[in-house]
């Protein structure tokens, strides 16, 4: 063996944990698209470890697709806040407050 | 319970004649007035023949529930589309009837969006008559809510006095009440255990205890609260005066003639019936707020200057007297509770058509800006005072009956409360005495002399409710009759 | 394999392809583009209609199309139909772009139908995240920019960091569970529900459908989103994409949340607050769409309790109240969009004088908001009663209580809506409005629709309680 | 304990820390460059849970691809963002403190799960194995990926087509 | 009973309603038809009594009809009518005069606006009234009892125009609604314990089944009513201001007959009440105060039909007191030789004000009302009778009932009974002399001559007929006496005490002196010792003060005490509270609509901390 599964999880928590943190407290976008990215890569390690424990290869194919969705979100989201950063010059969240 | 399957779909045809009114007036052209008009009175007329026949035909020895029809709905839930009259219903179905077809004549000289009005108002007067002929709780609470929602913008729209406020307040308040029933009515369909909100079997399964005291209890309190909101049960009845108060003529009528009807008749058939055991245990609670709403609505009727006021606390003193007839667990309780429905509700619909035609002719109902009226208008002032004796319990008039048997049985049952009741006809006299002496009596004022009496044509609705007044106050045997054959079996058939 | 069970899917993915190819080789014509597209959505309900009885699997059971599937994905088909009939004037979004609108429509229909006929975690996370993501680039795409924008971003961050958490949570219960198809779940959670990261992965995983379907705390993006976006595009998420969720998480529930009481807790608690949330902030506002919005959260709580019910009754409830919410949603939306021939947003205050203007755009609002009220004989009326009744059946009776009372708050908004419609007068004299004449039938259709199915639902019922029969795993 | 096991906490240890600094760092470069760092090491770990595969694929599409993505817009938009509120206190103590419960309450849930001490036997998925496995069972789910990805492009495409300047219409 | 008679009873009574339905639906527009309809009809039903009194003037018993009315309502009402000696001497007395003030009001209501209302509302009063003197059970009584109450209040306001008519309709009213309500629940409180409201079965066996307290009870509640109706101390001050009414209404209603239908109640249930010696107590001393604060009261009235209202109110108490002595007979009598003498007075007053336009009787003599002949000698001979001069017929009555206060242990109420009749007799002769030898006449001529018009005619003719029966009736009280026998109701006490009789003639007479002192005799100031004395003359003229305690009590306590309270209950507290609670509502939609514009990072942090609660609330939920 190498570790207990729980100790995975807690590495993928406490990444989470992280992701999260950062997603909600620094106040720009890009950091914020990058919080999202730790807590996917975080759930990443989660199921490989999970695989390695149910011995299938179910976990793993998750990693995989959950690469190709990261990959997605960082262009699609890069997209979205590159465009409203050349209209308002700011990756402030909190200049993005038309919507009341 | 004897049910009586009709050879005709006689309930139908009412529901179904107001359907095609409602239909009919919404085709026409919004600039044909007068055709709409005609139309809105032929078809309320229709209905009212049909309750009159059906009022008649209904065998008072047989009893029970009579020209049942029963179709399949929602077979899953077991819901069924069942019709029928008993004792209880009838009254109030020809009371609708009456109201119905007088609001139509009653707004006749109303000129703004006339089609729409109309078609609301049909859309109401739909939902009334569900109500009462329903014999499916799901269909009772469809039935109920679609008498509500027109409401809002009928009054909205063509009231008067803060009609947005009261139209808002009255609408929320009466869709609150209903958030009480609908968990109730579903919980007692689950609590009998026979997958049907029929109301015959569901009523058996609450005589015979099927549903636990316990749950009869719970299911009681909530569906007395939920329809006794719209009765006007102290202390929820402060919508009842400003929505009044706020509607237009008709519908002030329809609202305190039949709407408030509507919340003691679900507190009879749908809180009672259903859960005798409930209601012996929430009784004298009822009967608390019924005698406290009496003496309560009489008083503070007193201080009002707006006519329309005035008859709204004086509802909620008359509808406290129905409640104390329901809360007394006896045979005369139960009919005086549902004469007293029926005759308050003509009472006051003659009222509020009698104030419309002064408020449509003077253009204001505050007390202290009228006067004198008798002298410029004195058939129509006849009307209103016919109306407010009744009112005051005076024999003669149908009121009196209803108030008589209801004080006897409170007598009986709470004397205290019944004394307290009985003290509330000095009150009632004295405030309807003032509003008929400042309002009718002294000299006339310079600028309503000038102002025509009711002609023979607008007389018309006013005086079938006043001759029905009379008529049901003369000879109250002819509505006692019918209630009768509702109120004894179940009063009998109570559980010891 | 037999590939004809997925009919609808591979119809509406060559449609989508249609529309790209168009977009390559083609210069845009908006009215082309309109016939075209609504001739596909036509013809896809057909599909759907016709592939009503298909039953199997694919991909081993990857893909699942049952009687369920396919009853959603007729109600899916008829929403897209019924919004690209809206879709005659797109002012909202740039001519250059109307066939990538139209792909993006088509995909995402598509991207729903697969989810609701995902039968493995991987494949209903794929699935979600097409549909998603085909919405992002809609909202965004809305020609005012600050709004598209900005709602778009918006959508998008609460959209990707629920993602997060739903795969957190697929990471939790796999590696204690284990399971990944739908039916394992079904096996093998019933005994094993107690665990904590099991259930609490469970939830996780369930935060993802519930930013689709916009329920406490994953709601946040919807006003935002819904006032951001062009008219059309807010009306297919009110619509559409509320069906789907429904679809995908009475499934998931079904499957593997049966029997928890931690569960249902947790359904509880989030059910009242979205639908107090919702109704409570949907006082206080003044643009319609945002307003709309507020309501849809209060209506994911409403579907919540018929799915926290469990029970074969608030299954069937729960797919009557979508098929409510398509048509209730879909005849508000109706009425904004023929008043907003700009595409601007609508202000309660712009329905001043509607009743004039249009009896029957007026008497359609009036219809639909009072249906969304809940009051009979309408259709919201019979699906909130539906759960109800499968609520008090396991005796969350309160619960039907607090719901009740939310309906009278609800009331209170709808009625201001109304009040603007048939009461105010606006402050310029605003010319009639002349819908065309689809339009016009349309309105009607879907006002009588609401009534009727409000009044005779059995027929409707019938169909939910048939759907509702998949769902009864493990029984 | 074990040499992976060792090795698994170095690893951890290095990747929460370097993701912890990545967080931190004002200059998003710094950042994104200490991400790399975590990527790495969570490759790592993929290695040692019998992945290579798919730690082949975090080291070439999230370190590779999608960390130079963000370097590319970073310094494409050349944002030093030297106003921004690093840390706002009225973000991250919040933030802390729900994180600090979310931490113990994860500890707990993860130790209370019967099973969660099941030791991760060694086993290693060839690529050869696990490509078969993924199309055998995902072939579904790697159309629906494909379409996704289809749809990003467009998506980003059609963003950028309709990227207006301020104040000027829809076409530019 | 014989069909013949049960079809005498209804035409006597049902006819006047018919003409009241009649007048009001058809005739408004035509006076001369509607007159023509009512007196018509009460004609009828005059000659009908006058055949049944006849017909059961040798009669051994009562005659009852009955029929089950609301039988299905729960409670066992019968109706029908009770046509025994006392009912029938009713009836025809109500009949008679009922008749000859119709036949007066064709002179007196000439071109009145509201001529055919005026006899409408007459015809309802004549169908209520008759039918309560004939009516078989408590409950039927006190239905018609309501009406008269209610044809009351109509022709007090009659000219409704005049702010204080309506004031004082409205004010009778009330003031007997308040009586009612106790006969109400007197009723209750019988029906409840006895079972039966019939009157002939309350008066057999079925009340002494009920328990004394209850019957006590029942008894006093029921003299609610009586109170009421009869302007009894304390509900009294109703029935002057009733004046207001037209005279042959006041002449009819509020002297002959409606207020007397309290005594009349109290001689129907005579036996009932006799039952419990405590209620005759209270009753004979609420008689008692009644008559002399009344007495007092029209020792210092300038209002001619003021006077003869206290008077009235004074004699019933007088009439109580009888029964309530035991005297039965003695108030039957009394009451029924009132009627005549009390509507002659009023109808000859009617002519006076008709004719001069004023009620202060000052005012009159010095308009020379001597130059009416007829109406002088009538009034007259009414006077007389009132104050019981021999051989009038309130001479005989009078003496009747002070022979049954004489038998009474206690002799302070023939004292208080001998008070009465020296003030009545002071009283009414201060009106005579002060209109009749008035100190100063300003126009001799003028209006003296006797007008000689159809009108007056119409005026004159009852005055001549009642004046007649006045004198004569006084020789009747044996074969009444009789007649009445028949009720197998013996009076308690019949002992012949001469010396009552004496005494009571003696101060009348004195009374009459001492009228004569102060106002007729030639040179007299006309100013009665009472007015000598401001604060007394202040607190007769201000009715004991009685109305500034209802008024005060109306005011404070109903109106601006309980009647404020509840309004600003409803508006304060529960629509405050309603109101507060939507406006918190709307409040907290704002709050919450606020919360859901926070910065997109707040938003996350709340999704975040609400799974952490969550999965927070799974460990809790456990323990």
């Amino acid at each position: 063996m190498i570790v207990p599964l729980s100790h995975a999880l807690i590495l993928s928590a406490i990444l989470f944990g992280l992701g999260v943190f950062c997603a909600v407290s620094r106040r720009n976008l890009i950091m914020m698209v990058l919080g999202i990215e730790i807590m996917l890569n975080s759930a990443s390690i989660a199921f490989v470890a999970a695989a390695l424990r149910w011995q299938n290869l179910e976990g793993q194919t998750f990693v995989l697709f959950i690469l190709a969705v990261a990959a997605t979100e960082v262009s699609v989201g890069l997209a979205i806040i590159v465009y409203a950063f050349r209209r308002t010059g700011s990756f402030d969240p909190g200049n993005y407050n038309l919507l009341k | 319970m004897h049910m009586e399957p009709a050879n005709f779909p006689y309930l139908s045809a009412i529901l179904g004649t107001t359907v095609a009114g409602l239909i009919a007036i919404m085709l026409i052209p919004a600039e044909k007035k007068e055709l709409i008009r005609r139309v809105s009175a032929t078809f309320s007329g229709i209905t009212l023949v049909i309750s009159l026949l059906l009022f008649f035909a209904y065998d008072r020895s047989m009893g029970g529930f009579q020209f049942v029809e029963d179709y399949s709905w929602i077979p899953s839930l077991g819901i069924r589309y069942i019709n029928g009259v008993d004792g209880f219903s009838l009254p109030n179905l020809l009371l609708t009837g009456i109201v119905f077809f007088t609001g139509v004549l009653t707004m006749w000289e109303m000129e703004t969006r006339v089609k729409e009005f109309y078609a609301l108002y049909f859309l109401l007067v739909t939902g009334v008559f569900g109500l009462f002929m329903s014999l499916d709780l799901f269909f009772i609470f469809v039935w109920y809510d679609v008498s509500l929602f027109p409401m809002y913008l009928l009054i909205a729209v063509w009231g008067t006095t803060r009609k947005e406020y009261g139209a808002m307040k009255l609408t929320l308040y009466l869709l609150a009440g209903s958030a009480l029933i609908l968990p109730a009515v579903i919980f007692l369909y689950f609590k009998s255990g026979l997958g049907t909100f029929g109301f015959v079997p569901l009523m058996q399964s609450g005589m015979s205890g099927t549903i636990a005291p316990w749950e009869q209890k719970f299911a009681f309190i909530l569906l007395f609260l939920g329809f006794g909101i719209l009765a006007g049960v102290w202390p929820f009845h402060t919508w009842s005066p400003v929505g009044h108060a706020a509607a237009p003529h008709a519908v002030s009528m329809v609202h305190a003639g039949v709407l408030m009807k509507i919340g003691s008749f679900g507190v009879l058939r749908v809180a009672i019936m259903l859960c005798p055991v409930g209601w012996s245990y929430w009784a004298p609670l009822m009967a608390v707020l019924a005698a406290i709403g009496i003496i309560y609505g009489a008083f503070a009727g007193l201080r009002q200057t707006d006519l329309k006021y005035v008859i709204g606390y004086s509802s909620v003193s008359h509808m406290g007297v129905v409640g104390l007839g329901l809360s007394t667990m006896t045979v005369e309780g139960l009919n005086g509770a549902v004469f007293q429905m029926f005759a308050h509700g003509i009472m006051t619909a003659l009222l509020f058509s009698s104030i419309g035609y002064i408020y449509d002719r003077t253009h204001t109902k505050m007390v202290p800006e009228l006067g004198g009226l008798s002298r410029v208008m004195p058939v129509a002032s006849t009307f209103f005072i016919v109306a407010a004796l009744a009112s005051m319990g005076l024999p003669g008039l149908a009121n009196f009956w209803g108030e008589l048997v209801v004080f006897i049985a409170a007598f009986r049952t709470y004397p205290p409360l019944g004394v307290i009741a009985v003290l509330a006809l000095v009150v009632t006299a004295l405030f309807m005495l003032r509003v008929v002496q400042r309002t009718f009596y002294g000299p006339v004022d310079e600028k309503f002399s000038k102002l025509q009496d009711v002609s023979f044509f607008l007389g018309v609705p006013r005086m079938i409710l006043a001759a029905v007044l009379v008529i049901v106050g003369l000879y109250p045997s002819i509505l006692f009759d019918v209630i009768h054959t509702a109120s004894a079996p179940f009063i009998n058939g109570l559980p010891k | 394999m037999n590939w004809m069970i997925a009919a609808p899917e591979i119809f509406y993915f060559a449609a989508a392809m249609w529309f790209l190819m168009l977009s390559f080789f083609s210069k845009p014509d908006p009215r082309r583009e309109h016939l075209s597209s609504l001739l596909l959505a036509s013809l896809g309900v057909l599909v759907c209609l016709a592939s009503v009885g298909a039953q199997g699997y694919l991909f081993i059971q990857a893909f699942t199309a049952d009687i369920y599937s396919q009853v959603f994905k007729i109600l899916l088909s008829l929403g897209l139909f019924l919004i690209i009939a809206l879709c005659g004037n797109l002012p909202d979004i740039g001519e250059r772009r109307i066939q990538d609108f139209y792909f993006l429509l088509f995909t995402c229909t598509l991207a729903m139908m697969l989810l609701v006929s995902a039968g493995h975690l991987l494949s209903i996370f794929v699935s979600l995240e097409v549909s998603s993501y085909s919405l992002y680039i809609l909202v965004a795409l809305r020609r005012n920019q600050d709004f598209g924008l900005e709602a778009g971003i918006k959508y998008f961050l609460v959209g990707t960091f629920a993602s997060g958490v739903m795969l957190f949570g697929m990471a939790l219960l796999y590696s204690s569970s284990g399971a990944t198809y739908l039916s394992d779940m079904a096996r093998l959670l019933p005994e094993m529900i107690g665990q904590p990261a099991v259930v609490i992965g469970l939830v996780l995983t369930l935060g993802g459908f519930f930013f689709k379907l916009a329920v406490f705390p994953f709601h946040f993006w919807a006003p935002d989103a819904y006032q951001g976006a062009s008219n059309q595009v807010a009306a297919y998420i009110a619509t559409v994409s509320k069906v789907a969720a429904v679809a995908v998480i009475a499934r998931v529930v079904a499957h593997a949340g049966q029997e928890s009481t931690y569960l249902v807790h947790v359904l509880v608690i989030l059910s009242v607050a979205s639908m107090t949330v919702g109704n409570l902030a949907a006082i206080a506002q003044k643009d319609l769409k945002r307003l709309l919005a507020f309501s849809t959260i209060a209506h994911s709580g409403y579907i919540l309790i018929g799915i926290l019910a469990m029970n074969p009754a608030g299954w069937t409830g729960t797919i009557f109240y979508a098929l409510a919410l398509l048509a209730m949603k879909f005849t508000a939306f109706l009425v904004v969009i023929e008043l907003a021939p700009e595409g601007q947003n609508l202000q309660i205050d712009d329905l001043a004088g509607l009743h004039r203007r249009s009896p029957l755009l007026a008497l359609a609002l009036m219809v639909s908001l009072f249906s969304l009220a809940g009051i009979p004989p309408t259709i919201g009326f019979t699906g909130k009663f539906l759960v109800f009744v499968a609520a008090i059946e396991r005796g969350y009776i309160a619960l039907v209580i607090i719901a009740m009372i939310n309906v009278v708050i609800s009331l209170y908004y709808y009625l201001l809506a109304i009040r603007a419609a048939y009461l105010l007068e606006p402050a310029v004299e605003l010319p009639a409005l002349t819908p065309s004449m689809p339009i016009k039938l349309l309105a009607g259709i879907s006002t009588g629709l609401i009534v009727a199915a409000g009044f005779f639902p059995y027929p409707f019922i019938r169909i939910a309680q048939a759907a509702a029969q998949v769902l009864l795993v493990g029984r | 304990m074990t040499f992976l096991g060792l090795l698994f906490y170095i690893l951890a240890a290095v990747t929460v820390a370097a993701t912890a600094v990545a967080i931190t760092r004002r200059n998003m470069v710094h950042a994104v460059v200490y991400l790399i760092v975590s990527f790495f090491g969570t490759a790592m770990i993929f290695y040692f849970f019998g992945a290579p595969l798919l730690a082949a694929l975090e080291v070439i599409i999230y370190a590779g691809a999608i960390m130079v993505l963000f370097l590319f817009v970073v310094m494409m938009v050349k944002v030093d963002s030297p106003g921004e509120d690093l840390l706002p206190a009225r973000q991250w103590i919040p933030a802390a403190v729900f994180g600090l419960i979310y931490l113990v309450i994860a500890f707990l849930m993860i130790f209370e799960t019967r099973g969660a001490d099941a030791p991760l036997g060694l086993l290693i998925a060839s690529p050869r194995d696990f490509a078969l496995y993924v199309l055998q069972n995902h072939w579904f789910s790697i159309e629906v990926i494909s379409l996704l990805l289809l749809l990003a492009l467009i998506g980003a495409l059609q963003l950028g087509k309709s990227q207006t300047k301020p104040g000027t219409g829809d076409e530019t | 009973m014989a069909y013949p008679t049960l079809a005498a009873l209804i035409m006597a009574t049902f006819l006047p309603f018919a003409a009241f339905l009649l007048i009001m639906i058809f005739t408004r527009m035509k006076p001369g038809l509607s007159a023509r309809l009512s007196i018509g009809s009460v004609a009828v039903s005059f000659v009908c009594s006058v055949v049944l009194l006849a017909q059961n003037w040798a009669a051994p018993g009562p005659v009852e009809y009955s029929t089950q009315f609301l039988a299905s309502s729960g409670l066992n009402v019968q109706v029908g009518f009770l046509a025994d000696q006392l009912g029938l001497l009713m009836l025809t007395i109500v009949a008679a005069i009922c008749l000859l003030v119709q036949i007066y009001s064709l002179g007196y209501m000439a071109g009145d606006p509201g001529f055919s209302r005026y006899y409408a509302f007459m015809s309802l009063f004549a169908w209520a009234m008759l039918s309560l003197s004939v009516s078989r059970s408590l409950l039927q009584i006190y239905v018609f009892w309501e009406l008269v109450g209610l044809s009351s209040y109509l022709l007090i306001g009659f000219w409704y125009e005049k702010f204080s008519a309506s004031q004082a309709g409205k004010k009778a009213f009330v003031m007997t609604r308040a009586g009612d309500v106790a006969f109400f629940l007197g009723i209750f409180v019988v029906l409840l314990n006895a079972g039966n409201l019939g009157v002939l079965e309350l008066n057999g066996p079925t009340a002494t089944r009920m328990p004394h307290e209850v019957l006590t009870l029942s008894a006093l509640l029921i003299f609610g009513g009586i109170v009421g109706k009869s302007a009894q101390f304390p509900l009294m001050t109703w029935l002057p201001d009733a004046m207001e009414g037209p005279t042959p209404v006041s002449a009819l209603l509020h002297s002959a007959t409606m207020v007397a239908a309290g005594v009349f109640l109290f001689a129907r249930l005579f036996p009932f009440f006799s039952l419990s010696p405590e209620a005759m107590g209270v009753f004979l001393a609420i008689g008692t105060i009644s008559m002399l604060l009344a007495s007092t009261m029209a020792m210092v009235s300038r209002d001619i039909k003021r006077v003869w209202a206290y008077s009235t109110i004074s004699q019933l108490g007088l009439m109580i007191m009888g029964l309530a002595a035991g005297g039965y007979f003695a108030g039957v009598f009394h009451l029924t030789t009132h009627a005549g003498f009390k509507a002659l007075l009023f109808l000859c007053s009617g002519v006076f004000i008709h004719h001069f336009g004023t009620n202060d009787f000052y005012e009159l003599g010095r308009s020379g009302s001597r130059g009416l002949k007829i109406p002088t000698i009538s009034i007259v001979i009414a006077a007389a009778a009132l104050s019981g001069v021999p051989p009038l017929s309130g001479y005989f009555s009078k003496e009747s009932i002070m022979s049954a206060l004489a038998g009474l242990s206690n002799p302070m109420w023939l004292l208080a009974g001998l008070l009465g009749v020296f003030l009545t007799a002071y009283y009414s002769f201060r009106v005579m002399f002060v209109m009749f030898f008035p100190k100063s006449v300003e126009q001799e001529s003028g209006h003296a001559h006797a007008p000689d018009h159809a009108g007056y005619r119409a005026m004159t003719g009852p005055l001549v007929f009642l004046a007649t029966v006045t004198v004569l009736l006084g020789f009747f009280e044996a074969p009444i006496k009789n007649f009445l026998a028949g009720m197998l109701v013996i009076d308690l006490h019949a002992p012949e005490t001469n010396w009552s009789h004496i005494a009571a003639l003696v101060l009348s007479i004195a009374g009459l002196a001492l009228a004569w002192f102060e106002f007729g005799r030639r040179g007299a100031e006309q100013v009665g010792f009472v007015e000598k004395i401001p604060p007394l003359y202040r607190l007769f003229a201000e009715r004991w003060y009685l109305d500034h305690i209802y008024g005060l009590f109306v005011d404070r306590v109903i109106d601006r005490g309980i009647s404020w309270l509840c309004w600003q209950n409803d508006n304060k507290v529960i629509d405050g509270a309603i109101d507060e609670l939507a406006g918190g509502t709307v409040e907290g939609g704002r709050i919450s609509a606020f919360l859901q514009t926070v910065m997109i990072q707040y938003r996350l942090l709340a999704i975040f901390a609400v799974l952490v609660f969550l999965a927070f609330y799974f460990f809790f939920e456990k323990i």
